[in-house]
Parts: structure tokens; sequence; C-alpha cells
């Protein structure tokens, strides 16, 4: 059942309308009317996906809202409308990115309360805001693609907002870069469907059009499309091999990493496997590289972040590590778990990043947990909010995290994917591991701040404190909406996107609480690891990194993957362009090509310029010859005749 | 009656008359004088033309070339006039600024 | 078609005599008329061997101005100044009297005159364009003094000239806007279909005259017309108290008398074309091409000859009285200086006639088309 | 028009077209021109066209020549300074013409147009501001712009600019003009 729904417009009018006005009134109208119209319209977007929402869950399953923009492409039998359609996995993902996005938006009120560029900070993040929703609610794949390249933009223009700095700015070009190595796959996959499609006889990328008519493609052409959309989504949501520009991200403002780089736009792979699920299902083998990379990523990052000191870059090795679980569930065919986990993971790193960005703003910007420590006292309800938001992504039973990635192991493991669920569970140990040695080393211990530092160190105000709260009661309890199946009202968010993403048979009722219960306590080894070595030991961790000097250096390095990179591919292309297409190719043919160009007009004009001699009887002349020239022609002409 | 091609021979030859002073003279005022004579051999040919298809559009058109001929000869006079102030000649020969 | 010829050929001929004499009429209304005005007896010496008086009748100085200053002035040198320009200086008189004389073509000067078969219009060239015509003989008119001035090689003739044709072109805007306003009422360009529109009353009493649509279009163009024939108040091309004589200071003999003639036949033509636009040219009140219909209801019929001479009559009686009114006017007023001049022609009456014919057009739009 | 008729205008068009271009003085070009100008307003109602002939008649030969009279005036221009030499454009422009005439002529010799026999109102002005008002309504606006922008840009042209340091000056208190 299609309804039309033209509030959708609106929906997705409000951001760019939030775009335009801080563009051209943002400096001039100050500070408070940027923050009210910046805050106010991703609200407005908010309700509007809230009352969609609620209408879509009035209709029969299987039913969505579509608006019509107007056309778009239309070249002989494609036709290509910007058609915004509102199905159950849309209505899921933007509540999320304008709910989650609204919390955001008011704690950088606070958060860039000091900082003079705030205009042009707010109209990025609309402008992210209005490109995610335009991914998310987009009906064909190219004006998703659209969507999808306005958020590599916008995550761009933020990475690098404080662009004096050079490395911000370099920080931010390498996550355009590696992008778009991301977005050429998509690109190509988007044309691979699109010519498989039309050689069918159906010019569409219509998702619904494209589902009803899946059968058309055989398997080989869908493992090709989905490896190459798959290579996209690595790109965008930092997996292997493409992760490399996530941790760097973090130079951006702190609601930035929480927004973009953790809560919305590095899900967006997730969220576009989850969409042509119906594709990858066609191919088994893109779906077990899919899970493979998923959990093999997972598990590298989590490493990873075992050994760094820097807050933001744990927080960001930890996001690749969950977004790896994220594609083991979708890879397992457990799309509706992948999608159930970006939400809590939506409601956890989102306020992990803002409770670390509270502790940054409350340190002027320190982000070295090692030279944190002891802030539990100084700073009590973030204390609580980080808690809340360790204990959940630390997957502790009750909290959000546990239920959506237990449902994902759960599914690896019915599924048979006996290894990955091994590596899975192993790595639920690590994160407990790394995220509660982020937070005794953060908030536990002796302060190692000078005193006078640790005396100023005080509780964000109201405007950060209050996303804090709200997103802490979400990750306490957002795992509610997705209970195991036969507890209580069930698998709620399951059941509402089952039409869209399917569901996975259930492991029967002891499986399931044997398989929860192996992971929990692998989760509480780990927390009880970090226990030790941050709280009870504090040597304990120096120690263990003397004795695996070689370890410790290799994960604190991070694996050296960004100077294998640099080895493998930045140099070989750097030397080819430079020495041999830039000295030989570009100097010695194309320059010659071009110069030759310039000179030879500049002879020729020398050698004709003599023609204007500025007498006005000159020209004259010359002019009747034309004259007499188009006369003859056609006096030729018409004597043939 | 006279043939329109006489007319139009007619309108052909004053034509060619104006190209030949706007060609051979230096005087700037008479090199307009030829230009005028040029847009009527032209308003003839017009005429003619409009007469030989029965038609009066030709004659709304020299309406207009009317019009626009005195907004030429008013422009182009003041511009001799600016000219002569700051040359004191209104000999073409003299006004080659414009060139290589 | 050789009879038609004819008939053409007696009425162009008819109409040019009649314009040179009444030139010459003109100039001996101006004579005694500035005499009356300046209260002294104006020209009366010379005689016919004395055989006027001998019969008793008053010397009104027509022996003066018909036959003596004729002589004289045709046989006085004709002289070209040295370093003239001798072919511009030949042309010019000629170019100023030529335009006025083919300007009273399209005038009609009385109704249908049926002889035997043949219908004769009392028009030299009826034609249905004819305000047009006038219009661009009288812009040709400019020719003759702005050539003449500058052929003579004389600063005053120059200066003349000058003035001349910058007053020609300045006024000629103010009489075609006030023509046009009467051709809108008319809707036609034919000078006789103007004159017949103007037949019958109104109220049984008041001639259909142009002046009652038209008064200020009558008074504009009276003023532009003075202006047009160069006479006082707008004499300046040839004040005789600054520029000697103006464009012809240089000239004499015949050329000179060319001239002269010209602002006569201009008076005259001015004159014929308030007649014709605004009193009704041949219309006699209340006569009608069978006769007089009185207001009274009573019929007085008349047969064609002799309403077509009414109608002649009475459009020469317009026409002398017209003149006989430039020749007051030029008598009693005192002469503009130049930039007045310039400056009630552009800033006052164009704008008048302007508003004239806005007013006309928005008239004829309310009560919906032409008379 | 009668063939004779015709013959007479068109040969005295050329003529006096032919003393616009070779005659010394601009006045006596000026001259010429006027009467090219009338034969063609002549051959012009020849062609029925009677108010655009007397139109021409009224426009050119009344304001625009009249024009160029004045600026003649203006510059005080007696004869061309030097109208000798040059023998090479003159003779370009000499066989250029020709040809121009050659080849429009040889067109006109392999086309024939009869004249078609028209309404009564054929050229008459009330046809011609039907049109005007009607199907040329907006070019006729145009125009009046056009006119409108051309006064103004030759008021802008040709004016006398007082030049700033006249304009500078401080006003004299006495009528003796300072030197």
């Amino acid at each position: 059942m299609i309804v039309e729904f033209p509030a959708l417009n609106l929906l997705l009018l409000m951001p760019a309308i939030g775009v335009a006005f801080n563009l051209f009134f943002g400096y001039r109208l100050g500070r408070s009317a940027v923050n009210t119209v910046s805050v106010g319209v991703v609200a407005i977007a908010f309700a509007l996906s809230v009352w969609a929402t609620v209408k879509l869950a009035t209709m029969p399953p299987g039913s969505c809202l579509q608006a019509q923009l107007g056309p778009w492409i239309y070249a002989g039998p494609l036709r290509l409308d910007v058609l915004l359609r509102f199905d159950a996995l849309a209505a899921v993902m933007s509540l999320v990115v304008s709910g989650v996005g609204c919390l955001i938006h008011i704690y950088s009120c606070g958060y860039m309360g000091e900082d003079p560029d705030f205009a042009r900070y707010f109209a990025y993040m609309n402008l992210f805001t209005f490109s995610m929703l335009l991914l998310v609610l987009a009906g064909n794949l190219l004006l998703m693609f659209v969507g999808w390249e306005g958020v590599g933009l916008c995550s761009y223009l933020l990475i690098a907002f404080w662009y004096d700095n050079p490395l911000f700015a370099f920080n931010g070009r390498k996550a355009f870069v590696v992008n778009r190595i991301g977005d050429v796959g998509f690109l190509l996959g988007i044309f691979v469907l699109f010519s498989a499609f039309a050689s069918h006889g159906l010019w569409t990328l219509d998702f619904a059009e494209m589902r009803e008519r899946a059968g058309l493609i055989s398997p080989a052409i869908a493992t090709i499309a989905c490896l190459l959309l798959f290579f996209g989504a690595t790109g965008k949501s930092a997996q292997i091999p493409l992760y490399v520009w996530l941790p760097d991200a973090m130079v951006g403002p702190t609601p930035v990493s929480a927004l973009i780089h953790a809560a919305t736009m590095v899900t967006a792979g997730v969220y576009v496997v989850a969409r042509l699920n119906f594709l990858f299902a066609l191919s088994p083998s893109t779906m077990e590289a899919v899970a493979t990379i998923g959990t093999v990523t997972a598990f590298f990052a989590a490493t990873i972040a075992l050994a760094q000191s820097d807050i933001k870059r744990v927080l960001a090795y930890s996001t690749i590590s969950q977004i790896g679980y994220m594609f083991l569930g979708a890879g397992v065919g457990a799309f509706g778990a992948a999608i159930f986990h970006v939400v809590t993971h939506a409601f956890f790193k989102a306020l992990l990043f803002l409770g670390a960005g509270s502790v940054i703003h409350a340190l002027g910007g320190e982000q070295d947990m090692n030279r944190m420590g002891g802030l539990r006292r100084r700073m009590p309800l973030t204390h609580a909010a980080m808690l809340a938001g360790t204990l959940a992504i630390s997957a502790v039973p009750g909290f959000s995290g546990f239920f959506s990635k237990d449902e994902i192991l759960q599914a690896a493991y019915t599924s048979g994917h006996k290894t990955l669920w091994l590596i899975a569970v192993v790595t639920a140990g690590l994160t407990g591991l790394y995220m509660f040695r982020l937070f005794f080393l953060t908030f536990y211990g002796k302060p190692r701040l000078s005193e006078e530092r640790f005396a100023e160190v005080h509780e964000p105000p109201f405007v950060m404190a209050m996303p804090l709260v709200v997103l802490a009661a979400l990750s306490v309890f957002g795992g509610l909406i997705g209970l195991p199946e036969g507890v209580l009202w069930g698998n709620q968010i399951g059941a509402f996107l089952a039409p869209i993403t399917g569901r996975v048979s259930a492991a029967p009722a002891q499986a399931v609480m044997l398989l929860s219960a192996i992971t929990s306590g692998v989760t509480f080894i780990g927390i009880i690891l970090a226990l030790i070595g941050y709280v009870v030991i504090p040597t304990l961790p120096e120690r263990l990194a003397a004795w695996a000097q070689g370890l410790y250096r290799l994960l604190w390095s991070k694996y050296y993957v960004d100077e294998l990179y640099d080895f493998l591919i930045t140099r070989p292309v750097l030397f080819l362009s430079s020495a041999i297409l830039g000295r030989n190719v570009d100097s010695l043919a194309i320059d010659a090509v071009v110069d030759g160009t310039g000179e030879a007009v500049q002879g020729g004009a020398t050698a004709v310029r003599r023609v204007e001699t500025g007498n006005v009887q000159h020209y004259v002349l010359i002019y009747l010859g034309g004259v007499l020239l188009i006369v003859g022609y056609y006096l030729l002409s018409a004597l043939r005749h | 009656m006279t043939p329109i091609n006489y007319y139009l021979g007619l309108g052909a030859l004053l034509f060619a008359i104006g190209t030949v002073g706007v060609l051979i003279r230096r005087n700037l005022i008479v090199v307009f004088m030829s230009i005028e004579l040029m847009l009527n051999a032209v308003n003839l040919t017009f005429i003619a033309l409009g007469r030989a298809m029965g038609s009066a559009d030709g004659q709304v058109i020299v309406f207009f070339v009317m019009i626009v001929a005195g907004v030429e000869a008013a422009v182009g006079l003041g511009i001799i006039l600016a000219a002569f102030r700051n040359r004191l000649t209104v000999n073409a020969d003299e006004f080659n600024l414009l060139r290589w | 078609m050789l009879i038609d010829l004819i008939i053409s050929a007696i009425k162009a001929i008819f109409v040019v005599l009649l314009v040179l004499n009444l030139s010459a009429v003109l100039l001996w209304f101006e004579r005694k008329g500035s005499a009356l005005i300046q209260d002294r007896i104006g020209a009366n010496r010379a005689g016919l061997f004395g055989i006027g008086r001998r019969l008793g009748l008053p010397n009104l100085g027509i022996i003066n101005t018909f036959i003596a200053d004729p002589l004289k002035i045709f046989t006085k040198e004709d002289f070209v100044p040295d370093r003239a320009d001798k072919f511009l200086y030949t042309l010019a008189p000629f170019l100023a009297l030529f335009p006025v004389l083919i300007s009273f073509a399209p005038i009609p000067f009385g109704d249908r005159l049926i002889v035997g078969s043949h219908q004769i219009e009392l028009v030299v060239c009826p034609l249905t364009a004819g305000i047009l015509y006038i219009l661009a003989a009288l812009g040709l008119g400019v020719y003759g003094a702005a050539l003449g001035g500058w052929a003579s090689n004389n600063r005053w003739a120059l200066l003349g000239s000058v003035r001349a044709s910058a007053q020609l072109i300045s006024y000629e805007l103010t009489m075609g806007l006030s023509i046009i306003a009467v051709v809108m009422v008319y809707g036609t360009l034919d000078l006789q279909e103007i004159c017949r529109a103007q037949s019958g009353t109104w109220f049984g009493w008041l001639p259909k005259w142009g002046i009652v649509y038209q008064p200020l279009g009558f008074l504009l163009l009276l003023v532009a017309g003075i202006a047009e024939s160069r006479r006082i108040p707008f004499d300046l091309p040839e004040g005789e108290s600054e520029l000697v004589a103006g464009y012809f200071t240089e000239y004499s003999g015949g050329k000179q008398a060319a001239f002269m003639l010209a602002d006569f036949a201009e008076i005259v033509l001015v004159s014929a074309l308030i007649s014709t636009l605004f009193f009704g040219g041949w219309q006699v009140p209340y006569l009608q091409s069978d006769g007089f219909h009185l207001p009274g209801g009573t019929w007085l019929p008349l047969s064609n000859p002799v309403v077509a001479l009414l109608g002649f009559v009475a459009f020469g009686i317009k026409v002398v009285f017209f003149c006989w009114l430039q020749i007051l006017i030029r008598w009693t007023l005192p002469r503009f200086r130049y930039d007045q001049l310039m400056t009630l022609g552009w800033k006052g009456l164009l704008p008048l006639g302007l508003v004239n014919l806005m007013v006309t057009a928005v008239a004829i739009v309310a009560v919906g088309g032409s008379v | 028009m009668p063939l004779g008729i015709f013959a007479f205008f068109a040969t005295l068009a050329v003529i006096s077209a032919l003393g616009v271009i070779l005659q010394r003085s601009p006045v006596h070009s000026l001259l010429a021109l006027i009467v090219t100008l009338l034969c063609v307003a002549a051959l012009m109602i020849g062609l029925d066209a009677l108010a655009v002939g007397l139109l021409q008649a009224i426009v050119y030969v009344g304001a625009i020549v009249v024009l160029f009279l004045f600026v003649i005036w203006l510059l005080n221009l007696e004869r061309d300074p030097e109208e000798s030499g040059r023998l090479g454009i003159k003779l370009l422009a000499a066989v250029g013409a020709a040809a121009l005439v050659g080849e429009l002529t040889a067109f006109l010799t392999r086309t024939h147009m009869s004249q078609q026999t028209v309404n009564s109102d054929y050229g008459s002005m009330a046809q011609l501001a039907g049109l005007i008002f009607g199907n040329y309504l907006i070019a006729f606006e145009v125009t009046s712009l056009l006119l409108l922008v051309a006064v103004v840009g030759v008021v802008a042209v040709a004016r006398r600019w007082p030049s700033p340091r006249l304009a500078n000056r401080p006003p004299t208190l006495s009528a003796k003009p300072q030197t």
C-alpha cells in the first residue's frame, strides 16, 4: 500500500532552509538566531519523522509513504524522479538521523558556544542532516547516491572545519579521497546494476521496482554489483581496507564526530546493504565477504583500540569495530539485527562521544587519556552518562547494546558461521576491556592533571548536559524495542523491519540463553581485566607493554597500515605522476600542445593584425568583399537550378 | 506599369553608389550621408518587394528603418561633433585609434 | 482623359495665380494696415498720371503696391556677392517659394462643381494623405532660408539661416501635433473630407466647425503658423534691427522678391490651413448642396454653380480674414528674444500640444470613435 | 507608375546620388541627398506606398538632413581638406560596387516578379497604423524607447562638459570676466 505523503518534502526542506538561513543571514543575525533556527529545523524534521512513522505504523506491514518532488532525468526510456519513499527502514533511519541529530545540534549550541565560525558550522551541520535524510529517503539508487555524496562532502567540510590547522585540513582531504575511492566502486556498482536491468528492458534504478524484478539479475552479475557497492560501503563505513580515514577524522569538532563519524553517516554503508538486501541475498559469496570483512574489521579495530591513548581515537576505533558487527549481522542475513545495532549504536556512541566532548570541553581541549583521571568527582553527571554508554557498548545484559549485539551473534552462530562467531565473541571481550580502560583512565584513579586545571574542571552547561541525559536514557532503555523473541513484547523493531529486511529463524530458546551467557561471560572477563589493570593495579599495563613490547608497538602504531598504504599506493602513484607523467608526458607532450596552440594563435595574430588599420573604410571594403561573396554564392546556387 | 525588377535594380544601384561613397570619401559627414543613401536604397527595395507581394509589412519595416536612421544620424552626428572637438577635423583617416 | 488634364492644369494655374496675387494684396494690406495702426496715411503717392485723382478716387497706394514696387524690384540689379556659392545662392529663393506654392495643392477651395457630365472637385490635387503632403512640403521649406543664408557668405545671413531653420523645425512639431489632433477628430488625412465633415449644425444654429472640437489646437496652429511664416513676434531670422534682413540680407531684385513672396504665400497657407481645419473651409453656415437651410426651417434652394461659388467666396473671406489677423498681430506685438522663442516652442507649446493630443485621444475613446 | 515617370525619377535619383558622393562641398552633397531622398519618396508613392513616401519626405528631408546641415554649420566645413590620392581604395571601391551591381542585376534578370493587384487602401495611413499598432506593437514601443535612449545618449556625447577646473572656480562677484 503506497500513500502519497507530501509532508516528506517538508521533511527534506527543513534542513535545507536551515542551510540557506545560516549561509545568508547567519553571521548577520547572530548566534542565538542561528542556534534557534538550526536546532529548530532539525527538531521540526524529527517531529515530521515521528508523524510519518506513526502514520506508517498504523498501515498494514509492507506499505510505505511517498512524495514526488518532481521529474529528474528523463532520457529515452529512462524515467528518474526525485522521489522520496518512507518505508519501515527509512522510518527507523530518519528517526535516528533527525532525533539523534537534533540532540547533537542542541549539544553543539553549547560546544561551539565560543567558536566565531558558528554560522558556517551550523550550515554544514544542517547540510549534513539534509544530505543524510536525502540518502535515507531516496526512492532510487541514483538519488541515494546524491545524498551519499552530500554526506561525504559534509564530512570533509566538518573534519577540516578548523581549516587553518594544516593537519586538520590534511585529514579532511584524506577522508574525502578515501571516500572517493569507495565512491568509484559504488558508482561502478550502480552502472553494473543499471546495465543489468536495462539489458532486460527495465530502465530503472527505483528500489521498489528493482526489488520486484530482482529475479532478472543473474547471480554472477549480482556478485559483481554487490561487491562494488560493498566496496563503496567500506569507504563510507570505515571497514577494511578503507577504514584509515575515520580515526583521523577525529580532529573535527566532537559533536561532528558524534553525529557523522559515529551515529549516522558511517552507518550509511550498513543502510545501503540493508536497503539492497534483496540483491545481496542473490549472492551468497558476497554475503560471506561482507560477514568476513565485518568480523575481521571488528576484531582488528578492537585490538588497535586497546593501545590508543587519545580518547576520541579509542572511540573511533570502537566505532569501526561496532560497524564491523553490523556488517557481520548483515553478512549472515540478519539485516534487521544490523539495523537494530545501528540504532542502539547511534544512541550509545553518540552518548560516548558527547560525554568525551564534555570531558574535552571541561579540560580545555585535552584529548589524551594519560592526562585525565579522577574526573568522577568533578563531573558526576558526565561520569554517570559515560558509564551508561560504556555499559551499553560493552553489551552488558540489560543495556541496549546487549540486545542488538546478541541478536547479531546469535544469527552468526545459527547460520553456521562458527569461526566468525568465535572471533566476534572474543571481540566482545576486547570491547569490554578497551571501553572500560577508557572509562577508568578518564574518571578513576589519581588525577593526572595539574592542580589548578583540575580545579577548573566543571560540569557542562545545560544545553550540553540535556542531550547527555536523554541519550543515556536511550542507551539504557533503547534496547527494549528489540527484546529476544518470546520475552515480553518480543522483537518489535525486527517485526517492524521484517517486510523489508526479512527475518532469520530464531535459535531454540536454550541455545539463545547459552550463547548470551557465553558472550556476557567473555564481556565480563574483559571488564574485570580492565578493572584490574586500570583501577586495582595501575602499573600493570605498563609492565605488560614492556613485556610484550613488539605487540604493543604494533597495536600502538595501528599495525602500520597507514605506512603500508603510503608505501604501496601513495608513493608509487606520486612517483608515477611526478617523475614519469609530470616530467615527461605533461611537460613534453601536453605542454607542447598547449603552448604551441597559444604560440600559433599569437603568431597568426601578429601576421594578420595588420588588417586592423583602424581606418573604417578599409573595414567597409572587406565587408563589401564579404557581401560580394555571399551574393555570389547565392547567385551560383541560383544559376545551378 | 513599371516592372518591380526595375525598382529593385535601382535600389541595387543606389546601394552600390552609397557603398562607394562610404569607401572613397574622407569627410565623415559625407560618409554618413552615403550611409543614409544605402538605407534609402534598402527602403526602396522593401517597398518594391512589399508591393510585389501585396503586403504592407515592407512599409512598416521602412517606417522602422526611418526611425532607426533618425536615431543613428543623431547619435552619429553627436559622435562626430565630439570627435571634431578632440581632433579639429572630420577626416576619417585621422580617426584610426582602433588598430593594431 | 485630356479634358481631365486640362481641368487639373486650369485648377493649378488658378490657385497659383490666386496665391501670388493674394500675396501682393497682402503687401498692400500690410502697408495700409500698418499705417492704420500707426495712425498715418501710408502709401498714397504714386498715381497713374493723376487719372485717379482726376476722377475723384482716393489714392489708396494701389499703384505703389501693384505696379511701381514690382517694376522697381524686378528691374534692380541682380547682385551676387563675391565668394558666394553661386549655385546655391541662385537656387535658394526658388527653394523657398516652391514648397510653399506646391503645398496649396491638397487644400480645397470649394465643394464639387458640376459642369456637364464632369464632377470637378474644387481642389488642385485631391490627396488621401493631403495633410502629410503639406507637412512634407513645409519641411522642404526649411532649405530655402537655410541655404540662402549660407550661400550668401555673410555672417548676418548665416545667423539668420541658423535661426530660421532651428525655429522652423521647432515649431513644425507643434504644428504637426495640433494638426494630428484634428486628424484624430475627423479620422482622415484628406482635407476635402475634413471640410465635408464640418457641414451641418449643432442645436440647429451653431456651425459644426473644428474650432468647437479643437479650440486649443486652433491657438497652437495659429501661433506655430505665425512662427512658420517667420513673422513678428517670431521674426528673429530676419529681424532687421539685429541682422539687417536675416538670411536674405544679400539678396536683391527678383530673388529678394521671391523670398518676400514666399513669406506672404506662407501667410496665406497658414490662413488657408486654419480655415480648412478649424473654420469649415469652404463651408458657409446653413448652406448645403441644395441651398440654404436656415435655423427657422426655411429652405432657400440654390443651383450647384451658385453653391460652389458661395463656398469659394466663403473660403476666400476666411483666408483673407486670417491674413488680416496675422498682419494685425505683426503690427501689434513686439519681438521675442531668441531663447524666449525656443522656450516658448519647446517648453510651452509642445507640451500643450501633447496635452491637447492626449485629451483628444481620451475624449475620442470615451465617445467611442471619431466624429 | 508609368515607365516614363519612373525613368525620370530613377535617372534623377542616380544622378543626384552620384552628386552626393562626388561633390567636394558637403552642402552640395547634402542638397543632392535631398533630391535623391525626394526621388525615392516619389518612387515609393509610385509603388502605392503613399503614406510611407510622404513620411520619408517629412522625416528624412524635414528632420534628418537638417541635422546634417546643422552639424556642417557647427563645424564650419566649407570643403574637404584632402580628397585626392588613395587611388587604390577608390579603384577597389569602384570595382566592388560594379561587381555588386552586376551580381544583383544578374539576379534580377533571372527573377520575374509581377505586381499584385492590391486593395484601394493599400499604403494608406490606416493600413499602416493597423499594422504598427497591431502586429508590430512591441517593436514600435521598443523603438520609442530607442529614441529616448538616443536623445539621452546624444546629449551625453555631444554636450560640452564644463571642465573640472572651471567648475571648481569660485563664483565671481563682478560681471567682469576673469582671465
